[in-house]
Parts: structure tokens; C-alpha cells; sequence
């Protein structure tokens, strides 16, 4: 294959593919991965190559099926497990929280947890109640497990192999409005490391920090500012646990100004807490306090308000504004 | 009854060679001499009317025949325009949503018998908790049809005062409901009311957790509800096999209350073992499960691609037991209606889709600050600051900034 | 009554005693709960005196418990339900996430969710695994519940009777370790509002933000910090949803310096919120960056290491030594 | 074998005047009819020693007596001084905790019947998945008990490689571990081993989600687990009714599985019972649910004061049941042991209790870096951050600073 373009959805399927294929210890568990592919299709077509044994349908029930991830993984094998919405995360947040990320610390390192769980995460897709939502914030603050999101093609192809191969329970938020956009994917590449950020489009002025679905927005109000001749840096966080603070470190010392952007609610999201590390670390460069573009301390509201509620570009424009005005 | 012993049937899916050769040896174990005495004895459905229209009697039906012995013609019409109607509004939201004009629509397409005969076994104290399919439990509360089309529009996540008709919001997160209706009922019986309550979910969600905490919790405090469960043979793509290993019904028994099958397609035999768990429930003897064996004959929701996992041969055999058909072949049979009847319900329903339809494509879309309000009760600062800070942003646009 | 001396585990009990006699509408609901009186003993002899039709002892299932809760709620009762550990409300959180918190805004208003869940909650007890744990972020995070922590026996008792008698879900987490301190208890005072901050120590060099069982700490290091000249502010947070940002920002208008702490973990704690907003409203105020005192991103550890991992006295004061060297 | 249908016992707490009122026109509808057959029903334990220590023989227990018919004089011996060893631990770590060398301890005393006789049942590829309680599986599984000490003196969240004697670590949460034997099942089935696995849990646990959910994983897979739940009666305060109404092995039925009630003070049934269930799992036939029913003769932890919640004449009761004494008289009677036996195990017992406590209180504590090592095993830059931090931190201390 080497370099191709394609969807994230088909990087992804590609990438699952690729982990089957390569250890017969992967196994991809979840509702509808089977015959139907899931309900973005990013598992299709893999059980009829790999069968019903490596490719399984579960019961509806989620904690089921993260639990019994858990005791895949302590007989030695390496369950992938689908989440198909992100609000349908929660009735498996006890297994999440109290045994997989905690399981190899009270062993003492005796066993491991390598269980992905992949969450399509994220608004824009005009769906009903618990289909948009962003909890990250939620696993993030957890210690124990590693929280990823791409933004990419070729991101979701090499974070998701990367994320198979850790043997740390990984969880791997996938941008379910971009699935359909494309970009290149060198499977031969020599990938980034997982948790580091990467500099998406360079500047002088303020640096935007964003991850999955917001990475395109913060590029899209980035090439606006532009046009009003203000250099806007874009860093794709990558990775929300851990983050890349050096990374974001870098770049605010040389911009001296940050604005967060994440589509779940400012308060407590992931943006709270880079804004209090970075303004420790960079106090006496910042000229501006960080600032933070998020969801609103609210439901995520019907399908039909979710644009006012969503940040977009002149929400993020405003907060470069803002910042600038100091 | 079909209230039976348990029944393991062979599983599915037999797990690596030597396993699946030490399955031959498995006679000589205690417990598989228990199971396969249990093994041959194939569940019976309570069936009042066969998929030809005929009324039935028999040892599975007899004890819930005086259930429905005060149905008189009157009453059967009545029946069959609420599957009508509520057939022709389901079609009609399906249509909208081609039309762009929902987001997304769950049809009950099939399974209006199960609903229906069920939801007109209710009284009006008592209280419904759906999910997010019951749009004809919806029609027998009177829940204006065109409000159960905003969450699917996008305009809101639920459109109607669940106390106006006690017809709960519809729950999207599988299985929760049956908790709420627990709680719910365990406080019925707190009030010493003899109303009940009465919780819908699908065979998939009997997986949850939650459904099963809501048996114990149940069993336990003995509350007035009754468990309906549509197994309409599909969770999306996953049959029930995936969920059990043994008809569904039988569940309750573990946990130490009734179970019953029914058959899902027949609006007289759901009208009459509803009533009958009902009125356990109001008699103080607890909880029942109620199976509806049905099918869902279109897709999960408008977003699905049935063809992908399942044969056209499947639905085909369940065209033969459709639910409207059925009462409609009774009814001419007997006698009960006549061509007027069926052509007034016509035009009834074509009203129905027609007022749906301007419903909808008037439905006036919500105030953006509508995404700050009802978030508490008693208020919340950050809220207000959000809020406030929303509406200077908003209007330094209208200023012309 | 009017004043009398009392442990904070007694103004909790007192608290229950007197919402169950004035609103036939309140029930106790959890494991434990009757005539053992829970395991912290705070509903002791209620059900002796109310009766098992109100104070009602649960399944082992805490979804089951919030789950009936919220039916129970729609039905008109108002539900006080004990989770009997911090580390095993999980099994609820999706309950408490989807459900409870959203029902208000999922029915535009038309019903109300009056449940107060009561855990108690943080180390410095000794206790195995699961026992310790401070997990508030994960609920303040969340739109819908509000989220409150007393740290006297006066705020037990008026934070308690003001939660119940709130028509939002609250989250009320108590400070385990601190359930035999005593203090005086005014039933007949007219209480401060739930969710403002309390000066609880007037200073004017820099600013200790704390809450629950840190409030003492914070108090302790503010004497300690006195003897050697410095002048430490101390304000008890009290609630964690909302926050009372502006009681903070007065006081760091006033003192200039800031250190938050808590038990929890700092990545994403409600330290990091505090941090991200104060900075942003007193940017020009603060002579340091705020500093956050707090657990670290590891698993509760074993007993043996919680005086090491938990905030004491000196991590307090190495951070006010730290900002006061900016 | 007591495998049977539902026997709903009438509710404990009625609810309400009314409903009260109406109970007593029960018998009016069906159910109350097919239930009223099974009420009478009480199940039978399968009990191969009486408390008297006499061997039975009976309908109950007949297709049970073959998986202990190799059971020699010595075997017996084993289990008696299995038990004996297991007390006198338990005995001595109770004794430690009121001494301050324990936070806390989880008595086992009064389950060693039903912890030995299953753990005895185990091959060594077998793999476990305790609760917190099981210190006599832990026995029979070789691990040191001196490990076990670890959580409860704080040093550690568990002590030991489960994958050094097939023995998982304790699990507080309660219920959790079913659903991570139910996964270890299915991968042993991946792997077409014959090996089984069995999770232990308790009567409270039994009202959980995750239980449940374990029951239907199992079940749709055919993974061949065996729940061991021991019925010890009590949940913390709170007896058996608060989660069911009906006798627990039932549960399983509802799920497609067969269910057993063991006389779990008879060490003899256990074992029994337990081969059974594991060669079922090992022949692939699935999951089993056995139910010990036995009795905590102590606190639910050192934590608790039972006088609070029960009476003092039913742990006397249970007293006359006492798994060991039982042995005891049956060795005697049958003149398996004399006197120089159970001398030498008095020995035996005393020198376990002095080295289990020298071990305690010689073990050390964990270094205090200990905090941040692994929380990951590919490393985290937070962890190493705050790793750091704190050497430099505790490192401006032992400067002087
Ligand atoms: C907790 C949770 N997990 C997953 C989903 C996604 N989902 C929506 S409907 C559905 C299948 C439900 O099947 P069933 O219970 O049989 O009801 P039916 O749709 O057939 O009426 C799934 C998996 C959900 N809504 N909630
Ligand atoms: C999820 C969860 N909720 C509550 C607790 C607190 N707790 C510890 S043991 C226990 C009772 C367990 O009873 P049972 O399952 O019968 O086991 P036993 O202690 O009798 O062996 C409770 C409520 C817990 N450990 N986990
Ligand atoms: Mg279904
Ligand atoms: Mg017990």
C-alpha cells in the first residue's frame, strides 16, 4: 500500500485490519462490529476475514463488555473494544476507572491492560440526545489510563496501531464528524509518538491548541486571521493524557499568547488544565491570560442549536481577538 | 401459562475442538440429564387470535381469555384504528425524515400490536416509561404525535410534560428507563395508590445491567410494574441469540416473578396478558415480565442498512403475521366492520399524515439561549455568566462588529 | 436545640432527622442504611424512628439506587441516597451523568430532580483500596448536578438541609476524615447560600482556596505561615458547582497570590479550573502564577503511602513559600 | 438436583393499605395460580454430611456422590487440616488487626467448608477470581498467606503474581471480578483449553449489574465459568431479602444455565458439587452458578458491630453447623483420624499463626516512590514529571531547607 488517501473512517478499518493480521492476540469486540461494521462501519468488512472468534458482537450491555476486556487482556490477549456512541460510555465508566486503569498498579506491574477502547466522540452530525458528546475530560483525569484523539487520516492510522501495541489501556477518541474526510496515509512511515503534539501551521502571534474535530476549525480561523495579518500557530494536541506540555511550552514562549479550543464544556475540559500548567510554566512570557473556546456548562443541546453551542470560527476568532487585545 | 423450568438450549457457538468434542461426553454429567429433560419444550406463545384472524382457545391462553371478555366489536374497531393510525403516522415520520425534514426516525413498523394492545390496557393513573420506539403506547396516552417528532427533528429531546399524560420522556440510553419505572413504582406503593406502572424495553436492552438491577430492586420491594419487553428478534444487527441464550421471558423466574410470552403481532392476547399483569400489579403481587414476540420489520432507525446482516426471506415470513392484517381479517370475518369503516380510517389516517406533516415543516426551530435555560432548577452562576458573556457575543455581531 | 456542640458526622445524622420530620416527601435510600446506620453511623436510628418505608435499606447495586431515586423523584419524593464509599459511586455514574443530571433540561423544565447523593469521600482513614478517593472533578465537570463539600459541623448540618431542599441534583461529599471533629451548630442560624465561598481566615499576602477535609489543613498552614511573618488568606470553597469565582477573585484582588488545594488528583482537578478562570480575571493582579496543591496522577495509594500522597502541612507551605518567592 | 422453577415466596414488606387489601384476591388471576405450585417448594441443599458428620445418601445428592468416590482417608484428612490451617490464619489475622498490625480484616470464619471443598475441586490451570474474602481458596491455590496480609496492613492493593498460582487478585468492587472471569473463560475457550475458571462472590454482589451481565456474557458464549456465590446470609447489615426473594441459585435458570444450592458447611458437597460444575465448564457446556449457602459467623469486617443489625441465637444456630466440627465428627466416627492427627495439626496451626505473625510484623513498608511506579507500564510524562517533583521535594528536606 505505502501512500494512499483515504477517509479516517477507511485509515481506521485499514489500521484494525492491520493489528488482526498482524497478532492473532487482537481481538475487536463491541455492538454491531460484526456483520453490520459498526455503525460508522469502521470494523467493516473485518469479521467476515477474521471470523466470529476475533471479531465479536457483544451484548448490549457496555460494562460487559469492558470488563470482560479485562479479562481478555489478563489471559494474555488484546481486545480492541468499540463504544458505539460516546454517551454510551458511561455504564462502563466503573469497569474504566476502577479496574482497567487501575488493574496493573495493584498488581504492581504483575499484569498489563493492553485494551483499547475507541469512543467516535464529538458533535456537528446533527444526531439526537448522548451522540455528541465530548467526554475526554472525564478519563483523562483518571490515572491509569492514556487518552488519544487524531485528527488525521493519517493520525487515526498510527495512533490506533500505536495504541493496540501499548501495552496501557488506551482511549482512543475518534472524531466522528471528520470520519469522512480524507488525507494521506504512508503506512511505511515512521510515525510521531503517540503522546506528543505536533505543530500543524506555524506563527508568531498566539498559538491555538486543539485536538480531533477541532484541529480543522482552529486551521480554517488560523488562515481568516491571516487574511487581517495576525500569524496564528496551530498545535495538534494529539494526546490528552498525557499532554504535550513541552510542546505547547515551546510554542507559547515563542507566540507568548495560547487560546484552547475543544468542543467539551470549558469548565474542567482538558483547556482548564493547560491553562493552569502553562501559565506556571510560561508566567513571565504570557501576555495575555489563556484562553479557553468550548461547550457551555449545558447539556449538548438539540441538534438544531448545535451549531450556536459548538465553537466554531468566529467563536474562535473572537477568543484570538480577545487574546490579542491585552 | 408459559411459565417454564429452565431450558439451555444447545449454544450457538461451540468454542475450539477440544471443547466442542468433550460436548459428546456431557450426558454423563448431572445437570445435562436435568437440562435435557427441559430441553425439547419449545416455548408457547399466548395467542388469542391466529395470523388468519381466528379467535383461539387453548391451555396456553386459558387463564387470560376473562381478560378480555368485556371487548366487545366496538372495542376491536378501536383497536385496529389505533394500529392503523399509528402505522400511518409511523410511515409519515418515516417519509419526513427522507424529506430531510427529522434528523433521524425509530419506526415501530410491526410491532403496533404489542403496543397498542398494551397501551390500552392502561389506565389513566397509570404511568408509562418508553423508549424511544413506543410511538403507539404514545397514541393510546394521547401524547400528540407531532411532539414526539421534535427530539427527532432536532428541535428539542423531548417535547411533552410526562405528567400531563404519565407518559414518561422517551429514554435513548438502553435500559434506564426500566430503573426510573421501578423507582416510580416503589412509590405508588409508598402513596398507597393502586395505580401501575409499566416499563417498555427491547430484547437487546435485557443485557444491561440496569434492566436486571431493576428485576431485584423490583423483586425485592415488590413494586407494582410490569416489564414489557418487545422482543422484536433484532438488537440493530444483533439477533437475540446474542443476548440469550434462552427465551427472554423465562428471565423473571430467577428473580422471582413471572414471566410470560406472547404473541407480539396479536393486539387482542397483548391486551389481555397486559391486563393481567397489570392488575397484579395493583393486587400488591409485585412485578411480571411480559415478552411481546414480535419483529421489526423495517430498519433499526432510518440510519440503518438492515440488508447487511439479515435475509429478506426473514421479514417475508413475518409479512404473513402482521398485526393489522390479522384484526382486519377478524373484523370481516365476524362481521364487526364493514368497507365504511375501513374507508373512513382511511381518510382518518391521511388527515393524520397530512397534519403530521405541516406540523413538522412548521415546527418553529429553538431560541438559541434556549441552550442556557431548564439546566437547573434553582440556577447556577456559571450558567448566568455563560449565558450573559453568549449574549454580548451575539450581539456584538448585531452591532456590526 | 439552637446552639449545641457536635461532631460533623452528628449535624449530618441531625440534619437527616430533621428533613424526614419536616417533608414526608424525603427518604433515605442506600446500602446499610437501617439499622446498621451505615457504616459512618450518620443514619443512625432514623430508620428506628421513620420507619423501612423511609429510611430504606438497598440491593448492592448503586445504578439500582440512583436509578429508583430518579423514578421516585419523578413521583414527587425527594431521595437522599448514601453511596457508601467515594470509590463505588461508578456503578452509578451513568445513572447520575445521563439521567439525573439531564432529566431537568431533557423535560425543558416540567420535572425536577430533588435527589441529594451523599458520598463521603478522601483518604487519611487508613482504608484499603477504593475507600479514599476524591473524585468531585468528575462531577463537577458534569452540566445538570451542582456539587458541594462542607468542612464544619455547621455546614453539615445548613449545607445538607439546603441540598435537600434544592430542587437540583446535588452531589454532597463529605469529609470522612473529618466526621468526629466537632464544632458548634446554630439549627436556628439563617444559613450562608449553598454555593458562595466562606472566608474562613483573613490575610493579605496570598490566598489558600480549599475545600472539605484541606479546609483545616489550609488552616494550619496559614497559623504555621503566620509565625514566620506571613499574612494567609483562607477561604472554604464550599461548593465545587458552582464555584464562587468572585469570592475567590476578591480575595486574590486583595492578596494578589493564589495556591488551590485539594485531595484529588491536580491533572483536571478543580484546582485547574480555578487556576484557568483566576488567571483570567485577575491577570493583571497576580504577582504568581496559581499554584495547586494536590494528589498525584497515580491510583490511591496504599495506606502506608497516603500521609506521603495527600496534602499536608508542608506541601502547603513549600507551595506559599514558592509563590511568595515570584 | 435442586434446579427449579419459580418459586416466588411471598413479598416480606407489603406496601400500602391498599394493596395489602388487594393481596388477598390473589388467587384470582393466573399467576398467583402457577406460582401458588412452586410456593411450597423449599429447596433442598445437596448435603453429603449431615451436621452430625454422618454420610447421606439421597434424590439430591445422588448424581453428585460420583465426583467424590475417589475420596480417600487421606483426602478427607487433607480437607479437614485445609480447614484447620485456614481458620487458624483467619483466626490470627483477626488477632492482628486488634492489634494495630492490620488496618482491617475480612473473616472468612465459618466459609472454610465452601472455600476448601471448591478450591480443592480446582486443577492447577484453573484460574480464580476472588473476592476479598477468600483466604481458603487462596490456600488451596498455594499462595502465602502472608501475602494476603499486604491490603489489609496498607502496604500494597495486592500482594502477589496471579499468574504465578492461577489466583487474581482480591476484588473490592463488589461484583466486578465476574465479568473478568467471564473474559478469562472466553479467552481459555479461544485458546481450546480445557481449563476452567471459577469466580467467587457474594450474596449481596448478587444484585449488581455486572453479575448479571457476567450471566449473559457467559451464557451467549458458552464460557465455561462456574459463579461461585457464597450465601454467608448477610450483605454487610443486610440479610438475603434485601436482594432477592427467591433462593439464589435460582438466578441462573433465567439466564440458560443451571443453578445449585450446596450445603456450603459440608466441605465434602462443595467439592463435589464444584467438580461437577468445572467439568461441565471443561466439557463445554458453559457457565454453572452454585450457591454455597452457609453462614459469616463473624463481622462483616473488623470494622463492624453485627450486634447492631442480628441476633445472637442465629449465629448460635449456625453454630451447631460449624464445617470443621462436622469433619471432625465424621474422621472420628469412621476412624479416618485419631487423636495424634488432629495433635500434630494443633502444631501445625500454631506454627502457621507465629510465622504468619512475625511475617506481618517484619514486613516492611513500601518505599514511598512507590506512589508513582506502575501506574503505567509504557511510562506517562505527568507520572515521571511528578516523580520528579516529589524526589526534589523530599530532597529539600534532607538538605536542611
Ligand atoms: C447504553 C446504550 N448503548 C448503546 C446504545 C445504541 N443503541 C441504540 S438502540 C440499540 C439497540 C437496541 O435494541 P433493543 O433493546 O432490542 O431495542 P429495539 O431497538 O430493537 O427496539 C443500540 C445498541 C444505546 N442507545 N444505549
Ligand atoms: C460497588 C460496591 N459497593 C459497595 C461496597 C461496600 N461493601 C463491601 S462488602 C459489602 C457487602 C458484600 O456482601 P456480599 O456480596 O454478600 O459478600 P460478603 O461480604 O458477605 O462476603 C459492601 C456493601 C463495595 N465494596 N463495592
Ligand atoms: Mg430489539
Ligand atoms: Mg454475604
Amino acid at each position: 500500500m505505502a501512500v494512499e488517501k483515504m477517509s479516517i473512517a477507511k485509515a481506521l478499518n485499514e489500521s484494525l485490519r492491520k493489528a488482526l493480521e498482524t497478532d492473532p492476540k487482537v481481538l475487536i469486540m463491541g455492538e454491531d462490529v460484526g456483520k453490520l461494521g459498526g455503525v460508522f462501519r469502521i470494523t467493516d468488512g473485518l469479521q467476515k476475514d477474521f471470523g466470529e472468534d476475533r471479531v465479536i458482537d457483544t451484548p448490549l450491555a457496555e460494562s460487559g463488555i469492558v470488563g470482560t476486556a479485562v479479562g481478555l487482556a489478563l489471559r494474555g490477549y488484546r481486545p480492541v473494544v468499540e463504544i458505539q456512541f460516546d454517551g454510551f460510555v458511561f455504564p462502563a465508566y466503573d469497569q474504566i476507572v476502577t479496574q482497567l486503569a487501575k488493574m496493573h498498579a495493584r498488581a504492581l506491574g504483575k499484569v498489563k491492560m493492553p485494551v483499547v477502547v475507541r469512543i467516535p466522540y464529538g458533535g456537528a452530525i446533527g444526531a439526537v440526545e448522548h451522540h455528541s458528546e465530548s467526554p475526554e475530560a472525564l478519563f483523562a483525569h483518571v490515572a491509569g489510563l492514556k487518552v488519544v484523539s487524531p485528527s488525521t487520516a493519517s493520525d487515526a492510522y498510527w495512533m490506533l496501531q500505536q495504541a493496540i501495541l501499548s501495552d496501557d489501556p488506551v482511549i482512543f477518541f475518534e472524531p466522528k464528524r471528520r470520519y469522512w474526510d480524507k488525507g494521506e496515509v504512508d503506512t511505511d512511515a515512521i510515525p510521531t509518538a503517540l503522546h506528543t503534539s505536533r505543530v500543524v501551521r506555524e506563527g508568531s502571534d498566539l498559538t491555538l491548541a486543539a485536538y480531533g474535530p477541532m484541529v480543522k476549525v482552529c486551521l480554517e480561523a488560523a488562515a481568516a486571521a491571516a487574511e487581517e495579518g495576525k500569524s496564528v500557530e496551530v498545535v495538534d494536541l494529539r494526546s490528552m493524557s498525557p499532554v504535550d506540555f513541552d510542546g505547547i511550552q515551546a510554542s507559547v514562549e515563542k507566540t507568548r499568547r495560547l487560546v484552547v479550543v475543544h468542543e467539551a464544556p470549558v469548565f474542567l475540559g482538558v483547556g482548564s488544565e493547560i491553562a493552569a500548567r502553562i501559565t506556571e510554566r510560561c508566567f513571565y512570557h504570557l501576555e495575555a491570560p489563556v484562553l479557553r473556546v468550548g461547550g457551555y456548562h449545558a447539556p449538548y443541546p438539540p441538534a438544531r442549536l448545535e451549531e450556536e453551542y459548538l465553537p466554531g470560527l468566529d467563536r474562535v476568532l473572537d477568543a484570538v481577538d480577545r487574546s490579542l487585545a491585552y | 401459562m408459559t411459565v417454564e423450568s429452565t431450558a439451555a438450549r444447545k449454544p450457538r457457538r461451540s468454542s475450539g475442538t477440544k471443547r466442542a468434542a468433550g460436548a459428546a461426553s456431557a450426558s454423563k454429567s448431572p445437570a445435562a440429564k436435568a437440562v435435557a429433560t427441559a430441553q425439547s419444550t419449545e416455548p408457547q406463545l399466548v395467542q388469542l387470535l391466529t395470523p388468519e384472524g381466528d379467535r383461539v382457545e387453548n391451555a396456553q391462553n386459558a387463564d387470560f381469555l376473562p381478560y378480555v371478555s368485556d371487548i366487545t366489536a366496538d372495542d376491536l374497531r378501536g383497536l385496529y384504528r389505533d394500529m392503523v393510525m399509528t402505522r400511518r403516522f409511523d410511515g409519515e415520520a418515516t417519509a419526513l425524515q427522507r424529506q430531510g425534514e427529522l434528523g433521524l426516525w425509530a419506526s415501530l413498523l410491526g410491532q403496533e400490536a404489542a403496543q397498542i394492545g398494551s397501551g390500552r390496557a392502561l389506565r389513566d393513573d397509570d404511568y408509562v416509561f418508553p423508549t424511544y420506539r413506543e410511538h403507539g403506547v404514545a397514541w393510546c396516552r394521547d401524547v400528540d404525535p407531532t411532539n414526539l417528532l421534535g427530539m427527532f427533528r432536532g428541535v428539542n429531546h423531548g417535547g411533552w410534560d410526562p405528567n400531563t399524560n404519565n407518559f414518561h420522556l422517551y429514554t435513548i440510553v438502553i435500559g434506564s428507563q426500566t430503573l426510573h419505572a421501578t423507582g416510580y413504582a416503589m412509590g405508588v406503593a409508598k402513596d398507597g395508590a393502586d395505580s401501575a406502572v409499566i416499563a417498555y424495553f427491547g430484547d437487546g436492552a435485557s443485557s444491561q445491567g440496569d434492566v436486571n438491577e431493576a428485576f431485584t430492586f423490583s423483586a425485592v420491594y415488590n413494586a407494582p410494574v410490569v416489564f414489557f419487553c418487545q422482543n422484536n428478534q433484532w438488537a440493530i444487527s444483533e439477533p437475540t441469540e446474542r443476548q440469550t441464550r434462552v427465551p427472554l421471558y423465562q428471565r423473571a423466574q430467577g428473580f422471582g416473578f413471572p414471566g410470560v410470552r406472547v404473541d407480539g403481532n396479536d393486539v387482542l392476547a397483548c391486551l389481555a396478558v397486559t391486563r393481567w399483569a397489570l392488575e397484579r400489579a395493583r393486587q400488591g403481587e409485585g412485578p411480571t415480565l411480559v415478552e411481546a414476540f414480535t419483529y421489526r420489520m423495517g430498519a433499526h432507525t432510518t440510519s440503518d442498512d438492515p440488508t447487511r446482516y439479515r435475509r429478506d426471506e426473514e421479514r417475508a415470513a413475518w409479512e404473513a403475521k402482521d398485526p393489522i392484517l390479522r384484526l382486519k381479517a377478524h373484523l370481516l370475518a365476524t362481521g364487526a366492520a364493514d368497507e365504511a369503516f375501513f374507508e373512513s380510517l382511511e381518510t382518518e389516517s391521511e388527515a393524520l399524515g397530512k397534519r403530521v406533516r405541516e406540523a413538522v415543516r412548521t415546527m418553529p426551530d429553538p431560541d438559541t439561549m434556549a441552550i442556557f435555560e431548564n439546566i437547573y432548577a434553582d440556577g447556577h452562576a456559571l450558567v448566568d455568566e455563560e449565558r450573559a458573556q453568549f449574549a454580548a457575543y451575539l450581539a456584538s455581531f448585531e452591532e456590526g462588529n
